[in-house]
């Protein structure tokens, strides 16, 4: 599979989906610079199925909306977490994976639980829902310092290497890197708030959302898309 | 750090060169004269159009590339009611925005070349029966860019360079790809490669522009 | 009869009169040496009679054609057509630097597109010859000495067939040794009895080749005659008194 | 577009400003003396000194900025065994990026002074009997910085807006604040914003730079 | 006494012998006139006396001590103490550009440390007025004429108390009109008994005002004498056609 699968065949449209490529396991790098990813696998399947062809975006996920929104991109997947300002803003597919925002800090920190958090260094990921989390929790007017990152990796790397304290970031993505890297992080008890992936659409293109959307539910049906969960995470994580 | 891993690396990012390559190409290439006409335009006899020049100039050269960028990639398409016609492909937009702001900068160092033209050549031209447009097309715009030049290879080593800011707009350059490997194997290796990489690119553009001002040294 | 005449030509840059009402006539194959103190105007006037330098009254004739008449100019065209019987060679010789020797002198008529790209190669390479530059064609500017790039000059201005040539202090800018070199080319062109009008501070050359001689002081012609009897009997005391510090120092 | 809103996106704007012009002044003051230093080192009559500065020079110039910064700061913790102890703060790190790289540029631009003054000055200043200290620090230096001064104001303009790099390295600073916004609220007017504080930022340190070169102009 | 002998001077930059070895004597009081054509040597002669040049070989004693004995140079201490009796004036002034008239003149001084203050600005005022630009103390040298910045370059020489001037070419990049001034001081230098040694392509001021000439052509002292005597009846072909040249231009 390539990056730019794009004009294969002339009559198939492309539509094309913005992604961070760096947001494993969602959507990111392999070793060969091939995006790959649970989110990349079931977008394949689901514009296929629409008998469409999928091309992947990577964007700086800071600029999400505003890719969405000039038409340069058809749609935002790549665990885009539905929250009610983004709602103003995008059409959301009905949820299909569900994740929460939590605290990660290194494995040997003496820190446990949300409220240590206090008079910490806490980094996320720029215009992520990981940022509207942590302002809704009230610890967040106690930690020292917010920092924003382009993406999540640069966050735990920082992490790693001790600039931060802790990081915000998605469950599902920590999860991923904790297979990977063992004994490097650990999750505070508490997560900070439950939330759902969806698929962003521009508004004003119902057509699109609509089409996706039974497309997205015919794959959960036949079990193709709980495949790819297994493929990913071990198990089918798909909300039915 | 085996072999096969920097190969492996090296790949995307020279994937990636051939995107700044590409751009610093088309920039270069539409720039350079879209300066020189600004020049002009800058040092026109009617006020309005000498201020605009002026004013373009001075607006592109005193805010960054990046918000030139940005602004043109994300910030068009949300103008009301025109907003949706200026929807450009980024690679367009990062073309556009290269050419616009290269242009300012070289319109400077055009301006620069022509001020230290000897007003005796102006004059010698004239008494010998030559038109203005034969005055500026074979004896002054030779000098210039005669003069230019060491500014004009300059200018350009620093557009290699700013290809750099490309991913800002999500065009995928050397940059990003290093940074996705660093990031994901945990190295600093690939910003040597793309140090590397980039000191070529900048060192070959150099000698390019050395040879060109050896060849047209008038001596 | 006059092949120039000028009368009452005024020039003033903002409130500063440059030129006063200046009147003189040059006739054919004379060879008339301007001189005067700094800033007294010899090369605004100069200037002026080839049209680098807009005046603001008087009349200037070229050969029975007006170029300007009680501060009017001619037609564009004609204006053109009138400055191109007069060559001028400048102080600082104003070569074109990108250009080599041969280019210099073939540019300004293959621009002009009068003749055959032939007779203006053929007529470089005698004006080369008639300088002693014949090796020099292919060289630029920069590789040759003052001296060599006057005399460049001289041979530039003569590719156009002017009937007149101007010089702006032609031998100021030279070493003193170089000199020499330059005012042969003069003398060469006066014997062939060239046009001339130059402006210098060589009192030697002015007295030795120059049929006339015109003193200006402050924007006006002081006096004016034939050379030997202006150097040796000056009529007027600022006359007297700058010939004095020119030929002491 | 109310008053109100306006208000509300200038001010963390005015804020990520500060960033900038805390770095700016931090970069410009140390950057200076430390690119003289490279000057006389690259101009040393022992070679390896001056290979070595000349190196440096050479590759600061020949590579972005943005991957000097994305290497000082997540580049040199990943390096083996030392690495844990290069942690730099960012904003620590952000002001030795930009104080490494400009450094070079002004001692290009210093070296450039240097040769532009008369061997004249050298020969007078010795023929008055002043030893080499004196006739460097009272002579040349002043000199030296008089010529170099408009290359240093429009270095000093660079440096100004390639603070919009700061996002990079995670440093918040007024184009994030804009970008966030524009996302946010789909509206073009914070980059306008942006693009007005950064031409008074770069207006104000133009005309403190031209006051310079008045006072210091020797006629 | 001579307070400069010079005895087999030999300089060459690469294979190019420039001095072939040079010897002559300059008294108290001398005023010696250096010509000869250009490239002959002259320049680098005078620099060598001051030591900005190297010599390959030769002695240079200056005042009774050896500068440099058989091409070896004295101490760095002691060769500082032997330029100091002496002073240069350059061609091109070499003035300081960022320090005013009068700090040109007093910088030196107060680096040496050798005087208070006081002192200092008291001989600057008064060889300011010595070259009649007392009321240009403070402005910068770009504000003045030629003549004007060589008679500061002359009067910031003497600040130094030189007991030898060298002056080389100082009128050559005047204006005509301006080199009188600067000869003017040198004159009246010569009155006071100031032993100068002056590169000059001034014939006039050779012949009026220098006690002695010297031709020098590559790189050799043709011949040297009393100058009434050398310019009227010079003894060498070379020197003969040296100045019928010079003397005609
Ligand atoms: N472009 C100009 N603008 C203003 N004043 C000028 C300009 N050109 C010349 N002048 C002034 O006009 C006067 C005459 O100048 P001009 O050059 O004709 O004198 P000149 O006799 O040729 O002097 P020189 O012997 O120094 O060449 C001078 O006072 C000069 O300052
Ligand atoms: N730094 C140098 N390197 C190489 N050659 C030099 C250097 N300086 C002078 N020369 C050569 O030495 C010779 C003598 O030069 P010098 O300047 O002493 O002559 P000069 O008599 O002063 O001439 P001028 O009258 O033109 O000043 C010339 O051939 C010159 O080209
Ligand atoms: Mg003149
Ligand atoms: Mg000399």
């Amino acid at each position: 599979s390539s990056t730019s699968a794009g004009e294969s065949e002339s009559d198939q449209k492309t539509i094309v989906i913005g992604i961070d490529d760096k947001f494993a396991p969602m959507g990111f790098r392999d070793e060969n610079n091939e995006i790959v990813g649970f989110d990349i696998d079931l977008a394949k399947a689901v514009i296929e199925k629409m008998g469409a062809t999928p091309k992947f975006q990577p964007i700086d996920w800071k600029t999400k909306e505003s890719e969405l929104s000039s038409g340069r991109i058809d749609l935002i997947w790549n665990g885009y977490t539905i929250t009610d300002e983004r709602k103003e803003k995008v059409l959301f597919t009905k949820p299909y994976l569900s994740n929460a925002q939590v605290a990660v800090t290194k494995a040997d920190s003496e820190l446990t639980e949300l409220h240590d958090l206090e008079g910490k260094v806490v980094g996320l990921q720029s215009l992520s829902s990981a940022a509207d989390a942590l302002n809704a929790n009230d610890i967040s007017k106690n930690v020292k310092e917010i920092t924003e990152f382009s993406d999540n990796v640069l966050a735990l790397s920082d992490l790693k290497s001790g600039r931060l304290d802790a990081v915000i970031i998605d469950e599902v993505v920590i999860d991923y890197y904790m297979t990977k890297e063992k004994d490097t992080f650990k999750i505070l008890d508490e997560s900070l708030a439950p939330e759902e992936y969806g698929i962003g659409v521009k508004k004003g293109n119902e057509q699109l959302l609509n089409e996706l959307q039974s497309a997205l539910d015919a794959l959960i049906e036949d079990g193709t898309a709980g495949e790819i969960s297994k493929k990913w995470f071990g198990e089918d994580r798909l909300l039915k | 750090m085996s072999f096969d891993y920097i190969l492996s690396v090296l790949k995307p990012m020279l994937e990636g060169a051939q995107v700044t390559i590409l751009l610093f190409l088309i920039a270069i290439v539409i720039s350079i004269p879209f300066g020189f006409l600004l020049t002009l335009a800058s040092r026109s006899n009617i006020r309005m159009i000498s201020w605009m020049a002026q004013g373009y100039i001075y607006i592109m050269r005193g805010t960054p590339l990046l918000l030139q960028l940005l602004f043109i990639c994300f910030g068009l398409p949300m103008l009301p009611v025109v907003g949706e016609y200026l929807v450009l492909d980024r690679f367009v937009a990062a073309c556009l925005g290269f050419i616009l702001n290269y242009a300012a900068y070289f319109a400077e160092i055009f301006r620069g070349g022509l001020l230290s033209i000897d007003k005796g050549q102006y004059e010698a031209s004239q008494v010998l029966g030559m038109n203005r447009w034969q005055t500026l097309t074979r004896i002054i715009i030779p000098q210039m860019f005669r003069v230019a030049l060491p500014a004009v290879a300059n200018e350009s080593v620093t557009l290699v360079k700013d290809t750099a800011l490309l991913y800002a707009v999500a065009v995928p350059e050397l940059l990003h790809f290093a940074q996705t490997a660093v990031n994901r194997d945990f190295t600093i290796l690939p910003f040597f490669l793309a140090a590397i990489i980039y000191l070529l690119m900048t060192l070959i553009l150099s000698l390019f522009f050395k040879f060109l001002e050896r060849r047209f040294k008038f001596e | 009869m006059s092949i120039i005449t000028v009368s009452n030509l005024k020039k003033s840059y903002g409130d500063l009169e440059v030129l006063k009402g200046i009147n003189f006539n040059v006739d054919k194959n004379d060879v008339v040496a301007i001189i005067g103190p700094s800033g007294s105007g010899k090369s605004t006037m100069l200037r002026s009679l080839i049209h680098l330098e807009e005046i603001n009254d008087g009349t200037i004739s070229i050969d029975g054609q007006e170029l300007v008449k009680n501060g009017v100019y001619a037609k564009a065209h004609d204006l053109k057509q009138i400055t191109s019987k007069m060559g001028m060679v400048f102080q600082h010789f104003n070569l074109f630097p990108h250009l080599t020797v041969k280019e210099n002198l073939e540019i300004a008529p293959k621009m002009a597109k009068k003749e055959a790209i032939k007779v203006i190669q053929q007529r470089s390479e005698e004006l080369l010859h008639k300088v002693g530059l014949t090796s020099w064609a292919k060289s630029y500017p920069a590789k040759l000495s003052g001296g060599q790039k006057q005399r460049v000059a001289i041979a530039r201005a003569l590719m156009m067939d002017p009937e007149i040539l101007l010089f702006d202090e032609p031998t100021s800018a030279l070493d003193p040794e170089l000199t020499g070199e330059v005012l042969q080319v003069m003398k060469d062109l006066a014997q062939e009895k060239m046009t001339m009008i130059v402006v210098t501070h060589e009192m030697g050359f002015a007295k030795e080749v120059a049929t006339k001689a015109i003193f200006m002081d402050n924007g006006e012609i002081v006096e004016s005659g034939e050379p030997g009897a202006l150097f040796t009997n000056p009529q007027f005391d600022r006359t007297k008194a700058f010939l004095q510090r020119s030929l002491s120092s």
